[in-house]
């Protein structure tokens, strides 16, 4: 059965007082070298490799030996260590006691080793410390890797078009008409509504200048009902004073013009 | 070490600004310096190796820079296409005013909407080019007229207004809602 | 019409960031568009021409992305006088967790890191869009599952998660005595 001393000497048989050296620590250092851990488990890693230790085989009571060393020397510096330093700590006793305790050959076997679970934390840890190494060593944006760019050739940012449909339109109409109705009695007609575009096709193609003749308005092709259209729109415009017609004298041509600014 | 131009072709791109002479030179250690004619002519280089690519590179004030050739601001400009807004209800209500009453003036859309249309809604319907000012009313204040265009009639797929629903239609509002809802179905199901 | 892997190299060049296949599609009008064997070809295509240039075409989890390839760093890092920050190991180390056992909880990752993970670091990630929220594991107060984010995977020019480096295995106290023996043996004779 192994015994605390023959632990220590059969793993690289390194004599133990290398230890305190490795530990060594300028005082006004000791700040610096705590942040480099990140927390117990790094602490011991750091321990456990830089003696070349196997870590499936800690030699529990040296390196909680040394665990121990490195605490008082943050005491010492009246440094403030994190809670987790000492839970280790304990932890670490714990284990080196249970296994230094004398175990029975027979159960030696099925009963587990006090280290494991020490054992498998490190493990673990170790791991993603590694990953975290091989994370930062990835190439990366703005430090290996730049995103290539040219400058976009100058193009306004289209923004299409909102749709409308035929539906929408109906629908607004009607909220419009609704309201008018409430307060007022607008009448909207659907019979207007030919010769409203007639009255707007005729405004748009008379000028204020020139007189038009009136019969050059009517077009044959469209029947008889588009010259009534015509007409109808013709009558419409005089009674909203947008149109003005000209006869110089009965039975000459009639002219139309669009009403000017005075 | 990589070619000459390479540097520079790969400087340009991550810098994605114009980059001066000076500012090409200064990226290189002293001892690999290159002249500023090896420069030139490495940037000369480059630009003729981008003849019929996606991007040239051009000398302006601020020094050399790499760009998108406008030829192809078809396809780039995409990349930043907003969605499609929608328009307010008083901008359809004031269309649909235009549509169904021109010629008609503004203060007689205002009169029947019960409130004020703004500028805005007038010169959006202007610029999408579905309204137009068709006269004046000869009235004090010479008010424009306005009418719907071509460009209405085709967007709405009408030949003629008076292919616009009869307002008779209208009253019957429960009619229109489940035509307006079959209509919208339609749509999204092709 | 310029050639379809010219626009595609115009417009990753004018986008300056990863683009999917499917935004790349939407570059062009309905008759004119590719399919995506075609864009696949074309951008295949691109990536062969950038052999020796100081650019490469690469897939990353956001899409296709025009980047100045490492070997460049050295004289493009100039450019800007502030260097890239450093990350701190415990970042890095509570990064390297999330992105190995998403979806992960703080209490899980102060577990086998052995310290409190600070709610800084967890900011600094979210604020780089590098990690996010993706839940609650169901147990009492319901602490949140934090899992990598696809801008973690395009910053470190992965396409998935399984591109990361692997994990190194972990042995087992068991297997002790006989691979004590070897490494052993190994470490003496090399």
């Amino acid at each position: 059965m192994d015994d605390a001393s023959q632990v220590l000497a059969r793993v690289r048989g390194e004599p133990y007082t290398q230890v305190p050296q490795d530990l060594y620590i300028p005082p006004d250092a000791l700040e610096v070298f705590l942040e480099t851990f990140e927390g117990p488990l790094d602490l011991l890693l750091y321990l456990i490799r830089k003696q070349n230790l196997d870590i499936l085989d800690i030699p529990i009571a040296r390196v909680t030996e040394q665990y121990m060393e490195y605490l008082r020397l943050m005491e010492a510096q009246r440094f403030e260590l994190a809670a987790e330093y000492l839970v280790m700590a304990a932890w670490l006793a714990e284990i080196k006691s249970r296994w230094l305790l004398p175990r029975a050959p027979a159960a030696e076997s099925a009963e587990q080793d006090p280290r494991a679970e020490l054992v498998r934390r490190l493990q673990e840890y170790e791991r993603y410390k590694r990953a975290a190494e091989e994370l930062d060593a990835l190439p990366r944006l703005g430090r290996d890797l730049f995103p290539a760019r040219a400058a976009p050739p100058s193009c306004d940012a289209q923004r299409p078009q909102p749709a409308v449909s035929l539906a929408e339109l109906l629908a607004a109409l009607r909220a419009a008409l609704e309201r008018a109705e409430r307060h007022s009695h607008h009448t909207v007609s659907r019979e207007a509504l030919s010769v409203r575009e007639r009255m707007s096709q005729l405004l748009a193609r008379l000028d204020a200048v020139h007189f038009t003749q009136l019969h050059e308005l009517f077009d044959p092709a469209e029947g008889r009902l588009g010259v009534v259209v015509t007409f109808l729109a013709v009558l419409e415009l005089i009674r909203e004073a947008l149109l003005e017609l000209v006869q110089n004298q009965p039975f000459a041509p009639i002219h139309v013009r669009l009403r000017g600014v005075g | 070490m990589p070619a000459l131009k390479t540097i520079l072709e790969a400087a340009l791109l991550a810098a994605g600004e114009p980059l001066s002479l000076e500012r090409l030179a200064a990226l290189f250690d002293e001892y690999e310096r290159p002249e500023r004619a090896a420069l030139r002519a490495a940037l000369a280089e480059l630009a003729a190796d981008y003849r019929g690519r996606g991007l040239e590179l051009v000398e302006v004030a601020g020094g050399w820079r790499l760009q998108v050739p406008a030829a192809y601001a078809r396809w780039v400009s995409r990349l930043w296409e907003e969605k499609p807004g929608r328009y307010s209800r008083a901008l359809l209500e004031t269309l649909a005013l235009i549509a169904y009453r021109q010629p008609i003036t503004r203060g007689e859309i205002e009169e029947i909407r019960g409130v004020a249309v703004s500028s805005a809604i007038l010169q959006t319907l202007k610029e999408r080019g579905w309204i137009r000012i068709i006269g004046h009313r000869a009235v004090p204040g010479r008010p424009a007229l306005y009418g719907t265009t071509r460009e209405f009639l085709d967007y709405f797929n009408l030949r003629t207004l008076g292919e616009l629903p009869p307002l008779a239609e209208l009253r019957d509002l429960d009619s229109l809602d489940a035509e307006a809802h079959s209509s919208l179905h339609q749509r999204n199901s092709s």
